[in-house]
Protein backbone atom coordinates (compact mmCIF):
# COMPACT_ATOMS: atom_id res chain seq x y z
CA UNK A 1 0.00 0.00 0.00
CA UNK A 2 1.41 3.67 -1.20
CA UNK A 3 -0.27 6.26 -0.43
CA UNK A 4 2.00 9.82 -0.88
CA UNK A 5 1.24 13.79 -0.89
CA UNK A 6 2.95 15.56 -3.24
CA UNK A 7 2.93 19.19 -4.90
CA UNK A 8 4.65 17.44 -8.12
CA UNK A 9 2.34 15.84 -11.21
CA UNK A 10 2.60 11.95 -11.61
CA UNK A 11 3.32 10.24 -13.98
CA UNK A 12 0.32 7.19 -14.05
CA UNK A 13 2.60 4.44 -16.88
CA UNK A 14 5.31 4.95 -14.03
CA UNK A 15 3.02 4.44 -11.25
CA UNK A 16 1.45 1.46 -12.21
CA UNK A 17 4.48 -0.13 -13.03
CA UNK A 18 5.84 0.85 -9.62
CA UNK A 19 2.77 -0.62 -8.05
CA UNK A 20 2.77 -4.17 -10.07
CA UNK A 21 6.35 -4.45 -8.87
CA UNK A 22 5.93 -7.53 -12.22
CA UNK A 23 3.88 -9.52 -9.82
CA UNK A 24 2.32 -12.23 -12.19
CA UNK A 25 -1.02 -12.38 -9.77
CA UNK A 26 -1.64 -9.67 -10.84
CA UNK A 27 -4.37 -10.00 -13.87
CA UNK A 28 -6.44 -6.52 -13.27
CA UNK A 29 -5.17 -2.77 -12.58
CA UNK A 30 -8.31 -0.41 -11.85
CA UNK A 31 -7.38 3.48 -11.73
CA UNK A 32 -8.75 6.05 -11.39
CA UNK A 33 -7.26 10.32 -12.06
CA UNK A 34 -8.77 13.59 -11.38
CA UNK A 35 -8.16 16.50 -13.28
CA UNK A 36 -8.85 19.74 -12.34
CA UNK A 37 -11.72 21.08 -14.91
CA UNK A 38 -12.02 24.81 -16.16
CA UNK A 39 -15.88 25.14 -14.48
CA UNK A 40 -17.61 23.86 -11.29
CA UNK A 41 -20.71 24.89 -10.03
CA UNK A 42 -21.65 26.75 -13.02
CA UNK A 43 -18.81 29.03 -12.71
CA UNK A 44 -15.39 29.70 -14.83
CA UNK A 45 -12.14 28.71 -12.93
CA UNK A 46 -8.64 29.53 -13.63
CA UNK A 47 -6.78 28.02 -10.62
CA UNK A 48 -7.52 26.40 -7.28
CA UNK A 49 -5.59 25.70 -4.41
CA UNK A 50 -5.57 22.64 -2.91
CA UNK A 51 -4.82 22.81 1.16
CA UNK A 52 -4.56 19.73 3.01
CA UNK A 53 -4.18 18.49 6.76
CA UNK A 54 -0.62 16.54 7.13
CA UNK A 55 -0.47 13.65 9.13
CA UNK A 56 -4.19 12.87 8.93
CA UNK A 57 -4.71 12.82 5.26
CA UNK A 58 -1.89 10.25 5.23
CA UNK A 59 -3.38 8.20 8.27
CA UNK A 60 -7.41 9.11 6.87
CA UNK A 61 -5.80 7.30 3.27
CA UNK A 62 -4.08 4.51 4.54
CA UNK A 63 -7.67 3.47 6.39
CA UNK A 64 -9.13 4.03 3.61
CA UNK A 65 -7.23 1.50 1.53
CA UNK A 66 -7.32 -1.05 4.73
CA UNK A 67 -11.44 -0.94 4.58
CA UNK A 68 -11.34 -1.55 0.79
CA UNK A 69 -8.70 -4.31 1.30
CA UNK A 70 -11.20 -6.12 3.99
CA UNK A 71 -13.61 -5.58 1.53
CA UNK A 72 -12.57 -6.81 -1.70
CA UNK A 73 -9.92 -9.24 -2.71
CA UNK A 74 -6.80 -6.81 -3.79
CA UNK A 75 -3.35 -7.38 -4.29
CA UNK A 76 -2.27 -3.57 -3.78
CA UNK A 77 -3.69 0.09 -3.94
CA UNK A 78 -1.62 3.47 -4.33
CA UNK A 79 -2.96 6.67 -4.05
CA UNK A 80 -1.16 9.85 -5.18
CA UNK A 81 -2.68 13.36 -4.31
CA UNK A 82 -1.46 16.68 -5.26
CA UNK A 83 -1.82 19.92 -2.48
CA UNK A 84 -1.02 23.18 -3.75
CA UNK A 85 -1.88 24.94 -6.67
CA UNK A 86 -3.36 23.95 -9.74
CA UNK A 87 -4.33 24.74 -12.97
CA UNK A 88 -7.35 23.48 -15.35
CA UNK A 89 -6.08 20.04 -16.94
CA UNK A 90 -3.78 19.33 -14.06
CA UNK A 91 -4.03 16.16 -12.48
CA UNK A 92 -5.17 16.39 -9.13
CA UNK A 93 -5.64 12.36 -7.30
CA UNK A 94 -4.68 9.16 -8.79
CA UNK A 95 -5.72 5.93 -7.25
CA UNK A 96 -4.54 2.28 -8.71
CA UNK A 97 -5.60 -1.00 -7.37
CA UNK A 98 -4.50 -4.07 -8.81
CA UNK A 99 -6.46 -7.54 -8.36
CA UNK A 100 -6.54 -10.70 -9.36
CA UNK A 101 -9.67 -10.33 -10.87
CA UNK A 102 -11.27 -7.01 -12.66
CA UNK A 103 -14.78 -6.80 -10.26
CA UNK A 104 -12.91 -6.12 -7.14
CA UNK A 105 -10.09 -4.16 -8.53
CA UNK A 106 -13.07 -1.90 -10.31
CA UNK A 107 -15.07 -1.72 -6.85
CA UNK A 108 -12.17 -1.34 -4.77
CA UNK A 109 -11.02 1.68 -6.79
CA UNK A 110 -14.22 3.28 -6.93
CA UNK A 111 -15.01 2.70 -3.15
CA UNK A 112 -11.24 4.41 -2.46
CA UNK A 113 -12.32 7.38 -4.82
CA UNK A 114 -15.56 7.83 -3.22
CA UNK A 115 -14.24 7.46 0.43
CA UNK A 116 -11.38 9.85 -0.12
CA UNK A 117 -13.71 12.46 -1.07
CA UNK A 118 -15.28 12.50 2.05
CA UNK A 119 -13.33 11.46 4.39
CA UNK A 120 -9.52 12.41 3.78
CA UNK A 121 -8.73 16.22 4.83
CA UNK A 122 -8.27 18.26 1.75
CA UNK A 123 -9.96 21.74 0.80
CA UNK A 124 -10.05 23.09 -2.85
CA UNK A 125 -10.55 26.84 -2.93
CA UNK A 126 -11.00 27.99 -6.66
CA UNK A 127 -10.09 31.03 -8.38
CA UNK A 128 -12.71 33.01 -10.61
CA UNK A 129 -13.54 35.42 -12.30
CA UNK A 130 -15.76 36.69 -9.22
CA UNK A 131 -12.85 36.28 -6.41
CA UNK A 132 -11.47 33.35 -4.61
CA UNK A 133 -14.22 30.68 -3.01
CA UNK A 134 -13.60 27.05 -1.15
CA UNK A 135 -15.67 24.55 -2.66
CA UNK A 136 -18.48 23.45 -0.53
CA UNK A 137 -18.99 19.87 -0.26
CA UNK A 138 -21.56 18.13 -2.92
CA UNK A 139 -24.32 16.54 -1.39
CA UNK A 140 -23.85 13.66 -3.33
CA UNK A 141 -20.32 13.45 -2.45
CA UNK A 142 -21.53 13.70 1.31
CA UNK A 143 -23.65 10.90 2.09
CA UNK A 144 -21.04 8.69 3.13
CA UNK A 145 -19.31 11.04 5.27
CA UNK A 146 -22.56 11.66 7.87
CA UNK A 147 -21.39 9.24 10.50
CA UNK A 148 -18.21 11.57 11.08
CA UNK A 149 -20.37 14.72 11.36
CA UNK A 150 -19.63 16.65 14.58
CA UNK A 151 -22.73 16.85 16.15
CA UNK A 152 -23.96 20.91 16.98
CA UNK B 1 -2.76 22.36 27.16
CA UNK B 2 -4.29 21.08 24.01
CA UNK B 3 -3.34 22.19 20.68
CA UNK B 4 -6.39 23.25 18.27
CA UNK B 5 -5.91 23.40 14.96
CA UNK B 6 -8.40 24.97 12.07
CA UNK B 7 -8.68 24.27 8.27
CA UNK B 8 -9.51 26.17 4.70
CA UNK B 9 -12.53 28.38 4.98
CA UNK B 10 -12.27 28.10 8.99
CA UNK B 11 -8.90 29.33 9.23
CA UNK B 12 -9.36 32.34 7.31
CA UNK B 13 -12.61 33.34 8.93
CA UNK B 14 -11.20 32.91 12.27
CA UNK B 15 -7.54 34.51 11.75
CA UNK B 16 -5.39 31.58 12.85
CA UNK B 17 -4.12 28.31 11.89
CA UNK B 18 -3.67 27.10 15.31
CA UNK B 19 -4.19 27.98 19.01
CA UNK B 20 -2.77 26.44 22.87
CA UNK B 21 -5.92 26.43 24.96
CA UNK B 22 -5.58 25.06 28.07
CA UNK B 23 -8.58 22.85 29.44
CA UNK B 24 -10.89 24.30 32.15
CA UNK B 25 -11.93 21.28 33.95
CA UNK B 26 -15.23 21.54 32.91
CA UNK B 27 -14.43 20.73 29.29
CA UNK B 28 -13.84 16.79 28.62
CA UNK B 29 -15.25 16.23 24.91
CA UNK B 30 -15.55 17.93 21.78
CA UNK B 31 -18.66 19.36 22.37
CA UNK B 32 -17.23 21.01 25.41
CA UNK B 33 -14.57 22.80 23.66
CA UNK B 34 -16.83 23.58 20.47
CA UNK B 35 -19.00 25.57 23.22
CA UNK B 36 -15.75 27.32 24.95
CA UNK B 37 -14.77 28.90 21.63
CA UNK B 38 -18.33 29.91 20.36
CA UNK B 39 -18.48 31.60 24.17
CA UNK B 40 -15.60 34.18 22.19
CA UNK B 41 -18.59 35.23 20.70
CA UNK B 42 -18.18 37.45 17.23
CA UNK B 43 -16.50 35.25 14.01
CA UNK B 44 -16.49 32.49 16.61
CA UNK B 45 -19.93 32.18 17.25
CA UNK B 46 -20.93 32.74 13.73
CA UNK B 47 -18.43 30.04 12.86
CA UNK B 48 -18.97 27.48 14.87
CA UNK B 49 -22.55 27.72 15.66
CA UNK B 50 -24.78 24.21 15.60
CA UNK B 51 -25.89 25.01 12.23
CA UNK B 52 -22.66 24.96 10.47
CA UNK B 53 -21.27 21.97 8.86
CA UNK B 54 -18.61 21.80 10.70
CA UNK B 55 -15.86 18.73 11.21
CA UNK B 56 -13.49 17.67 14.02
CA UNK B 57 -10.44 15.73 14.53
CA UNK B 58 -8.66 14.33 17.50
CA UNK B 59 -4.83 13.18 17.30
CA UNK B 60 -6.00 12.77 13.58
CA UNK B 61 -8.54 10.73 13.38
CA UNK B 62 -12.59 11.96 12.65
CA UNK B 63 -14.50 12.54 15.61
CA UNK B 64 -17.76 13.65 17.23
CA UNK B 65 -19.40 15.76 19.67
CA UNK B 66 -19.14 13.29 22.71
CA UNK B 67 -15.26 12.57 21.58
CA UNK B 68 -13.26 12.97 25.21
CA UNK B 69 -10.21 15.34 24.79
CA UNK B 70 -7.67 15.64 27.46
CA UNK B 71 -4.19 17.92 27.97
CA UNK B 72 -1.65 17.09 25.07
CA UNK B 73 -4.33 16.11 22.79
CA UNK B 74 -4.20 17.63 19.02
CA UNK B 75 -7.98 18.67 18.18
CA UNK B 76 -8.56 20.20 14.37
CA UNK B 77 -11.77 22.07 13.55
CA UNK B 78 -12.46 22.22 9.76
CA UNK B 79 -15.40 22.36 6.92
CA UNK B 80 -16.43 19.20 5.34
CA UNK B 81 -13.68 17.81 3.02
CA UNK B 82 -13.65 18.87 -0.79
CA UNK B 83 -10.59 17.06 -1.90
CA UNK B 84 -10.00 14.66 -4.92
CA UNK C 1 -13.87 7.28 -29.22
CA UNK C 2 -10.45 4.93 -30.74
CA UNK C 3 -10.61 1.46 -30.67
CA UNK C 4 -7.13 -0.09 -31.78
CA UNK C 5 -6.43 -3.79 -32.37
CA UNK C 6 -2.66 -3.86 -32.03
CA UNK C 7 0.09 -6.69 -31.54
CA UNK C 8 2.72 -3.57 -30.10
CA UNK C 9 2.52 -2.56 -26.37
CA UNK C 10 0.54 0.45 -24.96
CA UNK C 11 1.94 3.34 -22.88
CA UNK C 12 -1.31 4.24 -20.59
CA UNK C 13 0.23 7.49 -19.77
CA UNK C 14 0.45 8.42 -23.65
CA UNK C 15 -2.78 6.91 -24.26
CA UNK C 16 -4.57 8.70 -21.64
CA UNK C 17 -2.99 12.07 -22.97
CA UNK C 18 -4.04 11.67 -26.44
CA UNK C 19 -8.13 10.50 -25.21
CA UNK C 20 -7.37 13.72 -23.00
CA UNK C 21 -5.91 15.65 -25.50
CA UNK C 22 -6.22 19.23 -22.85
CA UNK C 23 -9.64 18.88 -22.73
CA UNK C 24 -10.87 21.21 -19.20
CA UNK C 25 -14.39 19.66 -19.07
CA UNK C 26 -12.57 16.66 -18.36
CA UNK C 27 -12.83 15.92 -14.63
CA UNK C 28 -12.46 12.12 -14.47
CA UNK C 29 -10.44 9.64 -16.16
CA UNK C 30 -11.01 5.90 -15.39
CA UNK C 31 -9.40 3.27 -16.86
CA UNK C 32 -8.51 -0.38 -16.75
CA UNK C 33 -5.78 -2.79 -17.90
CA UNK C 34 -5.68 -6.41 -18.04
CA UNK C 35 -3.13 -8.48 -17.83
CA UNK C 36 -2.00 -11.99 -18.51
CA UNK C 37 -1.37 -14.04 -15.18
CA UNK C 38 1.02 -17.18 -14.75
CA UNK C 39 -2.06 -18.95 -13.56
CA UNK C 40 -5.77 -19.72 -15.01
CA UNK C 41 -8.25 -21.97 -13.83
CA UNK C 42 -5.27 -23.44 -11.62
CA UNK C 43 -2.96 -24.24 -13.99
CA UNK C 44 0.78 -22.43 -14.48
CA UNK C 45 0.63 -20.47 -17.95
CA UNK C 46 3.99 -19.38 -19.64
CA UNK C 47 2.58 -18.20 -22.41
CA UNK C 48 -1.05 -17.26 -24.75
CA UNK C 49 -2.27 -16.54 -28.06
CA UNK C 50 -4.68 -13.96 -28.66
CA UNK C 51 -7.05 -14.81 -31.93
CA UNK C 52 -9.32 -12.41 -32.85
CA UNK C 53 -11.81 -11.84 -35.94
CA UNK C 54 -10.47 -8.78 -37.79
CA UNK C 55 -13.01 -6.26 -38.97
CA UNK C 56 -16.12 -7.83 -36.25
CA UNK C 57 -13.90 -7.11 -33.44
CA UNK C 58 -13.66 -3.24 -33.88
CA UNK C 59 -16.93 -3.01 -34.64
CA UNK C 60 -18.03 -4.96 -31.89
CA UNK C 61 -16.45 -2.97 -29.76
CA UNK C 62 -17.27 0.54 -31.20
CA UNK C 63 -20.99 -0.95 -30.61
CA UNK C 64 -20.08 -1.27 -27.46
CA UNK C 65 -18.55 1.84 -26.79
CA UNK C 66 -21.47 3.25 -28.40
CA UNK C 67 -24.03 1.43 -25.82
CA UNK C 68 -21.59 3.00 -23.15
CA UNK C 69 -22.30 6.48 -24.66
CA UNK C 70 -25.68 6.33 -24.44
CA UNK C 71 -26.45 4.91 -20.62
CA UNK C 72 -23.63 7.40 -19.19
CA UNK C 73 -22.51 10.72 -19.34
CA UNK C 74 -19.16 9.99 -21.07
CA UNK C 75 -16.91 12.49 -22.75
CA UNK C 76 -14.65 10.15 -24.53
CA UNK C 77 -13.78 6.13 -24.32
CA UNK C 78 -10.54 4.01 -25.73
CA UNK C 79 -10.02 0.57 -26.35
CA UNK C 80 -6.83 -1.02 -26.93
CA UNK C 81 -6.89 -4.46 -27.46
CA UNK C 82 -3.47 -6.91 -28.20
CA UNK C 83 -3.10 -9.78 -30.34
CA UNK C 84 -0.79 -12.31 -30.96
CA UNK C 85 1.73 -13.83 -28.40
CA UNK C 86 1.88 -12.78 -24.75
CA UNK C 87 3.18 -13.83 -21.82
CA UNK C 88 2.54 -13.30 -18.11
CA UNK C 89 2.76 -9.59 -16.79
CA UNK C 90 2.31 -8.45 -20.60
CA UNK C 91 -0.32 -5.90 -20.87
CA UNK C 92 -3.74 -7.49 -22.88
CA UNK C 93 -5.96 -4.73 -22.85
CA UNK C 94 -6.49 -1.11 -22.41
CA UNK C 95 -10.24 0.75 -21.54
CA UNK C 96 -10.28 4.41 -21.03
CA UNK C 97 -13.10 6.31 -20.18
CA UNK C 98 -13.26 10.47 -19.56
CA UNK C 99 -15.75 12.16 -17.87
CA UNK C 100 -17.14 15.27 -16.24
CA UNK C 101 -17.84 13.40 -13.09
CA UNK C 102 -16.19 9.77 -11.75
CA UNK C 103 -19.27 7.67 -11.43
CA UNK C 104 -20.10 7.91 -14.96
CA UNK C 105 -16.68 7.27 -16.00
CA UNK C 106 -15.93 5.07 -13.53
CA UNK C 107 -19.60 3.28 -14.74
CA UNK C 108 -18.54 3.24 -18.39
CA UNK C 109 -15.77 2.10 -18.31
CA UNK C 110 -16.48 -1.42 -16.21
CA UNK C 111 -19.54 -1.70 -18.15
CA UNK C 112 -17.17 -1.52 -21.27
CA UNK C 113 -14.74 -3.98 -20.14
CA UNK C 114 -17.45 -6.38 -18.84
CA UNK C 115 -19.06 -5.97 -22.30
CA UNK C 116 -16.12 -6.79 -24.27
CA UNK C 117 -15.35 -10.05 -22.36
CA UNK C 118 -18.63 -11.44 -23.76
CA UNK C 119 -18.86 -9.86 -27.23
CA UNK C 120 -15.72 -8.85 -28.66
CA UNK C 121 -14.61 -11.62 -30.86
CA UNK C 122 -11.15 -12.49 -28.96
CA UNK C 123 -9.96 -16.10 -28.11
CA UNK C 124 -6.98 -17.15 -25.85
CA UNK C 125 -5.17 -19.66 -26.23
CA UNK C 126 -2.76 -20.38 -23.07
CA UNK C 127 0.53 -22.78 -22.77
CA UNK C 128 1.22 -24.85 -20.16
CA UNK C 129 3.15 -27.84 -18.57
CA UNK C 130 0.35 -29.77 -19.90
CA UNK C 131 0.57 -28.70 -23.56
CA UNK C 132 -1.73 -26.03 -25.22
CA UNK C 133 -5.58 -25.24 -24.15
CA UNK C 134 -8.17 -22.99 -25.50
CA UNK C 135 -9.39 -20.69 -22.46
CA UNK C 136 -12.89 -21.78 -21.93
CA UNK C 137 -15.72 -18.74 -21.13
CA UNK C 138 -16.22 -18.56 -17.40
CA UNK C 139 -19.75 -18.62 -16.11
CA UNK C 140 -19.83 -15.19 -14.80
CA UNK C 141 -18.61 -13.57 -18.06
CA UNK C 142 -21.05 -15.27 -20.14
CA UNK C 143 -24.52 -14.31 -18.16
CA UNK C 144 -24.71 -11.14 -20.22
CA UNK C 145 -23.52 -12.79 -23.25
CA UNK C 146 -26.78 -15.17 -23.14
CA UNK C 147 -28.96 -13.14 -25.65
CA UNK C 148 -26.19 -14.02 -28.46
CA UNK C 149 -26.33 -17.53 -28.10
CA UNK C 150 -26.78 -19.42 -30.93
CA UNK C 151 -29.37 -21.45 -30.65
CA UNK C 152 -28.67 -25.32 -30.49
CA UNK D 1 -22.00 -18.73 -52.90
CA UNK D 2 -21.20 -17.79 -48.79
CA UNK D 3 -18.31 -17.35 -47.38
CA UNK D 4 -18.21 -19.36 -43.68
CA UNK D 5 -15.14 -18.52 -41.63
CA UNK D 6 -14.24 -21.05 -38.30
CA UNK D 7 -12.21 -19.45 -35.38
CA UNK D 8 -10.41 -20.88 -32.55
CA UNK D 9 -10.69 -23.80 -31.63
CA UNK D 10 -13.13 -24.56 -33.68
CA UNK D 11 -10.78 -24.09 -36.81
CA UNK D 12 -8.69 -26.30 -35.24
CA UNK D 13 -11.28 -28.81 -34.68
CA UNK D 14 -12.63 -28.60 -38.14
CA UNK D 15 -9.16 -28.20 -40.04
CA UNK D 16 -10.02 -24.96 -41.88
CA UNK D 17 -10.32 -21.39 -41.27
CA UNK D 18 -12.37 -20.18 -43.66
CA UNK D 19 -14.35 -21.77 -47.55
CA UNK D 20 -17.06 -21.25 -49.71
CA UNK D 21 -20.34 -22.80 -49.40
CA UNK D 22 -23.11 -22.78 -52.44
CA UNK D 23 -25.79 -22.50 -50.34
CA UNK D 24 -28.97 -25.25 -51.42
CA UNK D 25 -32.14 -23.45 -52.10
CA UNK D 26 -33.27 -25.00 -48.44
CA UNK D 27 -31.21 -23.36 -46.33
CA UNK D 28 -32.54 -20.03 -45.81
CA UNK D 29 -30.83 -19.34 -41.96
CA UNK D 30 -28.33 -20.18 -39.97
CA UNK D 31 -29.83 -22.91 -38.14
CA UNK D 32 -30.26 -24.36 -41.56
CA UNK D 33 -26.37 -23.92 -42.13
CA UNK D 34 -25.68 -25.69 -39.10
CA UNK D 35 -27.85 -28.69 -40.04
CA UNK D 36 -26.14 -28.34 -43.47
CA UNK D 37 -22.72 -28.52 -42.07
CA UNK D 38 -23.85 -31.34 -39.05
CA UNK D 39 -24.50 -33.55 -42.27
CA UNK D 40 -20.98 -34.11 -43.07
CA UNK D 41 -20.41 -36.12 -40.04
CA UNK D 42 -17.41 -36.82 -37.61
CA UNK D 43 -15.76 -33.75 -36.46
CA UNK D 44 -18.45 -31.71 -38.10
CA UNK D 45 -21.23 -33.46 -36.19
CA UNK D 46 -19.05 -33.32 -33.30
CA UNK D 47 -18.28 -29.68 -33.08
CA UNK D 48 -21.72 -28.25 -34.01
CA UNK D 49 -23.78 -30.09 -32.14
CA UNK D 50 -26.78 -28.44 -30.65
CA UNK D 51 -25.15 -29.47 -27.37
CA UNK D 52 -21.83 -27.32 -27.65
CA UNK D 53 -21.68 -23.53 -27.37
CA UNK D 54 -21.32 -22.32 -30.40
CA UNK D 55 -21.91 -18.50 -31.41
CA UNK D 56 -22.34 -17.53 -34.52
CA UNK D 57 -21.79 -14.27 -36.68
CA UNK D 58 -23.42 -12.69 -39.91
CA UNK D 59 -21.75 -9.85 -41.76
CA UNK D 60 -19.14 -9.23 -38.48
CA UNK D 61 -22.77 -9.12 -35.97
CA UNK D 62 -23.79 -11.44 -33.62
CA UNK D 63 -26.80 -13.67 -34.67
CA UNK D 64 -29.01 -16.36 -33.93
CA UNK D 65 -30.03 -19.71 -35.10
CA UNK D 66 -32.90 -17.20 -36.93
CA UNK D 67 -30.82 -15.02 -38.90
CA UNK D 68 -31.55 -15.65 -42.38
CA UNK D 69 -28.30 -15.68 -44.76
CA UNK D 70 -28.17 -15.32 -48.31
CA UNK D 71 -25.42 -15.41 -51.11
CA UNK D 72 -22.36 -12.91 -50.34
CA UNK D 73 -22.87 -13.03 -46.58
CA UNK D 74 -20.24 -13.58 -44.21
CA UNK D 75 -20.64 -16.30 -42.01
CA UNK D 76 -18.66 -16.77 -39.01
CA UNK D 77 -18.86 -19.86 -36.23
CA UNK D 78 -16.89 -19.83 -33.12
CA UNK D 79 -16.58 -20.61 -29.32
CA UNK D 80 -17.64 -18.16 -26.83
CA UNK D 81 -14.92 -15.49 -26.64
CA UNK D 82 -12.39 -15.10 -24.14
CA UNK D 83 -11.01 -12.16 -24.76
CA UNK D 84 -9.64 -9.08 -22.17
Amino acid sequence: MTVRIQTADFDVSAEIAALRRNNPKVGAVASFIGVVRDVNEGGAVSEMTLEHYAGMTEKAIEEIIGQARSRWNVLDALVVHRVGRLKPVDQIVLVVVTGSHRGDAFAACEFIMDYLKTRAPFWKKEQTPAGTRWVETRESDDIAAERWRFKG
Amino acid sequence: MVTVLYFARLREALGMGSEQIALPATVRDLEGLRALLVARGSVWEQELAPSKPVRAAVNLAMAHGDTQIADGDEIAFFPPVTGG
